[in-house]
């Protein structure tokens, strides 16, 4: 069945609510609106108002409120409608969510998801365009996960709300209207675990969400000059699965981390500095980023698109790292 | 002693010259939109015109304004040249932020236009810093804030009325409340409807006028702001309106009757206006579709202006990330 | 009807037993702390007891509790055992929390008691949560968020009274307003000093109560219990109260008369309905040595506890990081 | 002079209000409580309530309004008890602080200052004790600084008001009763750029705030066997002076990051990977990480002294990263 990203999330959703009483989902205009990606659209009416939410703007009480009554036993989804909002709800994701299993000694566990969307592309300036996942992934206590496929759309939040732990999806905005195949019955995706989505010889490109799709057209474009990468999509941030990453790198030797979240102290600092660390005899050159320019996201399209890696970028940073131009490994 | 606006021939020209600029240009706006010239979010103020022009009337020129997202018309009426506005829509480096804000982030030092902000309530702070600023200096300067209705179940609207109200800070709150957040009618989001009386829980005077009636607001902003100068502290006002259109360019308002739409068209405050000041004598027909010919001619010079434009060098995607000094 | 308690002389034992175990767990604390048994932040509740003791007298099993970092009294009235709570606060494995919280992050499962929360204002969107939980299981239990005056000025104070009152949520808001947040004076930090009337701007019924008089905490929490029982919706208290020590251990009072300090000593709330039961005959003098040596015994008791504890082994250091399972 | 990191700051506080009208002080309990840490103890009295200002517990509000006043020409220093209740006001630093400058085309600047404390070793469990600096380094538009000495308390202070832009001050809440010599006219210092506070010729030792004393204890220890660290004090987290790093890895060949933040995506994995990229050709081994165990901060002392680094961790990993005990390099 051909669908969107859009729909293999409503799909999880619906699933969800159907297979557990616990299931509630709340947010800002997920109900009458129908949510501001139009995600949640048809929900209200098929599950009413007890179960489908609207909230006023008070990222922070309804988030805390979703921790409370995942404490309480039940299994909120929590939908804020961009990662730049929720901000304003980090006190309680990271005081309360991450650290209260812990402080309280494991008596109380915290079931949350808590789904947003995130990145830049549709000119939404410097206020709704960032991609503050791979920032979110530095806390302990928070399971962070990016799907970039309807597959992964959907079964992660299957996965997320089986998890105790609070698991945050984040969903690039220019994912929603992507189209696929999907099978009626598509499972549980593992929260954790990285995909290979390309297998190749010449470098490893790692990356996750909106970017995966970009590398994948890059990886094809450096496929007609005799380059095969490796295309590998992290799925999750938090934990990162650095097996497949090492193995891929003990492959091709090169790597190429592609992030549209901001360079330094992104999660690509991470992946760089645990392939420095892990597998520092594997690589025939210095681990490369391609990242979000360090700016805060502008409006017009010349610059957005100059802020974030875009296919040609990818593509000459790949080829740099396995045909330098510059200086001999 | 109230103040009270002095309402001659040409004050009532300007009143609706200035509505009808807004108009005009939000219109145009729209079909810019539609032709992919202006991209990304676009809030239309259209049917609120009355807030931003009888707000602006009462300020002076050492009064700031803090915005939000819907803010053409309060740039509008607080002065902010039509072209450079209409080039920030587009994205050009002509623009008012240079394009790199866009329709959601509008900001002139000239008129002291601090902003453009596309987070519900985080502009609030900013007043009332603003305000600390000129109480601190001992400023004559208010400082305004705008926000909607929606602002108000935010934490930052609670914490910045109590800190204006305590430190009796030089602030306006205007809540513009036009009954809906994007698609949330106010009793779906508030236990207590009437804003007014919140702002009244901080010991704030705080007064609810009909945002539809240009008149009415400018005499109830005369007053607050003579209030605010004459030491009473901060002060409030819920402007009741109603937006006509969608909420953004994407929204087919599922949520709201086109019935009740229609009811609150016929309040429509530009034809309101011009109706009875047509009545009273104040002004001829003609008088009116002066204004808007010569509003509509502004626009198509604003457009020329924004489409003359040039695009800031990718090379500057990076200036004023980090600045090199305090523009004086 | 209102609901009442029945004072009789078992009830006035409880009462006076419950708020002198709490005291003298409290002042054990305080020297254990300067011997350095116990470190971090200790806040201490000496003054407050009544509040505690009123409140939970009135809650079923079936009732959560969301706390401060200043929740030893809360602990205690709520019916956590004293040896864990005082192993807690040496941070020792058979301490409630495993030790991992100490003095500010006592949680207790079996009691529904949601924490210690050290982030002034943090608890409450999660009581709302709590009550929200039960509200859509159809559970009878109430969420009892005890919070200070100073959590007021919070944007999530605002939020989630907004929240619970827009939901019709089983939540009891208590604010204990001891006048003071750390050094600072109710008057420096609210504009409006009477908080109840600040939840009553949310429709939220609202009361003062004499937080120095236990039977009239109790006799408020009962009704307000009855009345969200009843389906009326959140509710609030007031409980006007003072703390005798300082804010932690670490300030000097600097900010308050040693005066006022005493005139609020004068109504101790222990001495005091101790003076009155025994006045009215309901206790006698010995009543209360006997409730006394009871509590020291089991202070005594708690110490040897937590001594005795082991603590956790380092190799555990992160666990309960991530949850293997949701605890059944 | 003989005195103390606190005194240090309530020096440079002090010299600000008296140099520079524009200066303000805004936060909770820093008048008549005299800040939580006894920073500003006496400033009110000295200075008046106008210019020493305590606020209520609303860390949104008061932040934002330090934003409005810089904006309107003011030099506001804002106290934020710690890092961890700044999150309550994460909306107004990241949405608003490092934003407004770019957003609105450089029309307006944000010359703020705000001070926070910072960091473990005090048992004041997960709400109270989280070292966050690292992770606002990832924000475009702020500069992060985490002065380690008292002239760099003082000089710092001073040159933060001087920038334009908003300038975040961490205080590792274990340097306020550190007691040194300090010029009583020690003067600005600039907000960029590492210092070498040890030379040496084995290792690089790069790290900052309390943990920049604990590898220098190290480094002593290390020198008794004939091990040279070189201890950098990086001093500003954002922007990361890349050449001072780099220049000491090309002496030693061999770096050791230590950092009481959590690991992942941690200042840490910044400087990994960036020694990775520009340095990979200068390396003898893999760079090494020793950072905060990702976990929320527990009360016992044990377990908070195994959650963060310390001496004998520090000095083990040195000797670990020289004389590997395990594979040979
Ligand atoms: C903090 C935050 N949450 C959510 C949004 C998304 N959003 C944009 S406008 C809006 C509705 C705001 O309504 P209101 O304040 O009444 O202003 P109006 O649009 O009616 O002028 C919402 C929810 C946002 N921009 N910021
Ligand atoms: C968000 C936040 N800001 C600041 C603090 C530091 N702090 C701890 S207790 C306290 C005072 C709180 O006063 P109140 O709510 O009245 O409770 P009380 O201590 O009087 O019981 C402050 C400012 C904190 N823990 N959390
Ligand atoms: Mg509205
Ligand atoms: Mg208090």
């Amino acid at each position: 069945m051909t669908t969107t990203y859009r729909e293999a999330i409503k799909q999880a959703i619906r699933d969800a609510l159907n297979r557990d009483e616990r299931v509630f989902l709340m947010g800002e205009d997920v109900g009458r609106y129908g949510g501001c990606y139009a995600v949640t659209k048809g929900l209200l009416e098929e599950f009413g108002e007890a179960r489908i939410r609207d909230t006023p703007l008070s990222e922070s009480a309804f988030v805390g409120a979703g921790i409370g009554a995942a404490m309480a036993g039940l299994r909120p989804i929590v939908e804020i409608m961009t990662v730049n909002f929720s901000l304003l709800a980090l006190d309680q994701i990271v005081n309360n969510a991450a650290t209260i299993p812990h402080m309280s000694g494991g008596q109380f566990a915290v079931p949350l998801v808590i789904r947003m969307a995130t990145g830049a592309g549709r000119q939404l300036a410097a206020q709704h365009s960032h991609s503050l996942e791979g920032w979110y992934a530095h806390i302990p206590g928070l399971k962070i996960v990016a799907p970039a496929t309807l597959e992964d759309a959907r079964g992660m939040l299957w996965s997320a709300l089986e998890d105790p732990n609070p698991v945050l999806i984040f969903e690039q905005v220019n994912l929603y209207n992507m189209e696929a195949e999907l099978a009626a019955d598509a499972g549980a995706v593992p929260l954790c675990g990285a995909a290979v989505r390309r297998a190749g010889r010449d470098l490893s490109l790692v990356t996750y969400g909106a970017s995966l799709h970009k590398s994948l057209v890059a990886a094809q474009l450096l496929a007609t000059e005799g380059i095969e990468a490796e295309v590998i999509d992290l799925r999750s941030l938090r934990p990162l699965d650095d097996a497949t990453i090492m193995a891929s790198l003990a492959r091709t030797r090169r790597i190429l981390v592609v992030d549209e979240g901001w360079r330094s102290g992104g999660i690509s600092a991470e992946i760089c500095a645990r392939v420095a660390e892990q597998g520092f005899y594997d690589l025939d050159a210095p681990p490369a980023r391609l990242c979000g320019v360090e700016v805060p996201i502008p409006y017009p399209k010349h610059l957005e698109d100059a802020a974030i890696p875009q296919v040609e970028t990818i593509h000459a940073a790949a080829l740099e790292l396995v045909r330098p131009s510059g200086r001999s490994t | 002693m109230t103040a009270k606006p002095h309402l001659d021939r040409e004050h009532a020209r300007h009143l609706l010259g200035q509505m009808l600029r807004i108009r005009l240009f939000e219109e145009r706006c729209a079909e810019l939109y539609t032709q992919q010239k202006i991209r990304g979010f676009l809030h239309l103020y259209v049917g609120e015109e009355a807030n931003a022009v009888g707000i602006a009337c009462a300020l002076s020129a050492a009064d700031s304004i803090v915005s939000t997202y819907r803010e053409h018309g309060h740039a509008l009426a607080r002065g902010i040249a039509m072209g450079p506005l209409m080039a920030e829509m587009y994205g050009k480096a002509n623009g008012t932020s240079a394009g790199r804000g866009g329709s959601m982030h509008v900001f002139d030092r000239a008129t002291r236009f601090y902003g453009g902000n596309a987070i519900v309530g985080g502009g609030l702070p900013l007043a009332v810093g603003l305000g600390l600023a000129e109480k601190l200096r001992g400023g004559a300067g208010v400082a305004v804030c705008l926000f909607g209705e929606g602002a108000v179940a935010e934490g930052e609207f609670h914490e910045s009325l109590n800190l204006a109200a305590l430190w009796k800070l030089p602030v306006l709150f205007v809540c513009e409340n036009n009954l809906y957040a994007m698609g949330s009618a106010i009793e779906r989001t508030e236990s207590e409807t009437a804003i007014f009386r919140k702002a009244e829980s901080y010991r704030v005077e705080a007064h609810q006028v009909d945002g539809m009636d240009v008149v009415a607001v400018e005499v109830a902003a005369l007053g607050a702001l003579e209030r605010i100068r004459g030491g009473a502290g901060p002060q409030f006002l819920e402007c009741m309106t109603y937006r006509f259109r969608a909420h953004s360019m994407f929204d087919a308002q599922l949520y709201r009757d086109r019935a009740e739409v229609e009811r609150w068209k016929e309040r429509d405050p530009i034809r309101r206006f011009g109706d009875w000041a047509t009545a009273s004598g104040l002004l001829h027909v003609a008088d009116i579709e002066a204004l808007r010919e010569a509003a509509s001619a502004e626009v198509d010079a604003a457009v020329a202006f924004a489409e003359a434009g040039a695009w800031e060098p990718v090379e500057d995607l990076c200036r004023h990330t980090l600045m090199d000094a305090v523009p004086a």
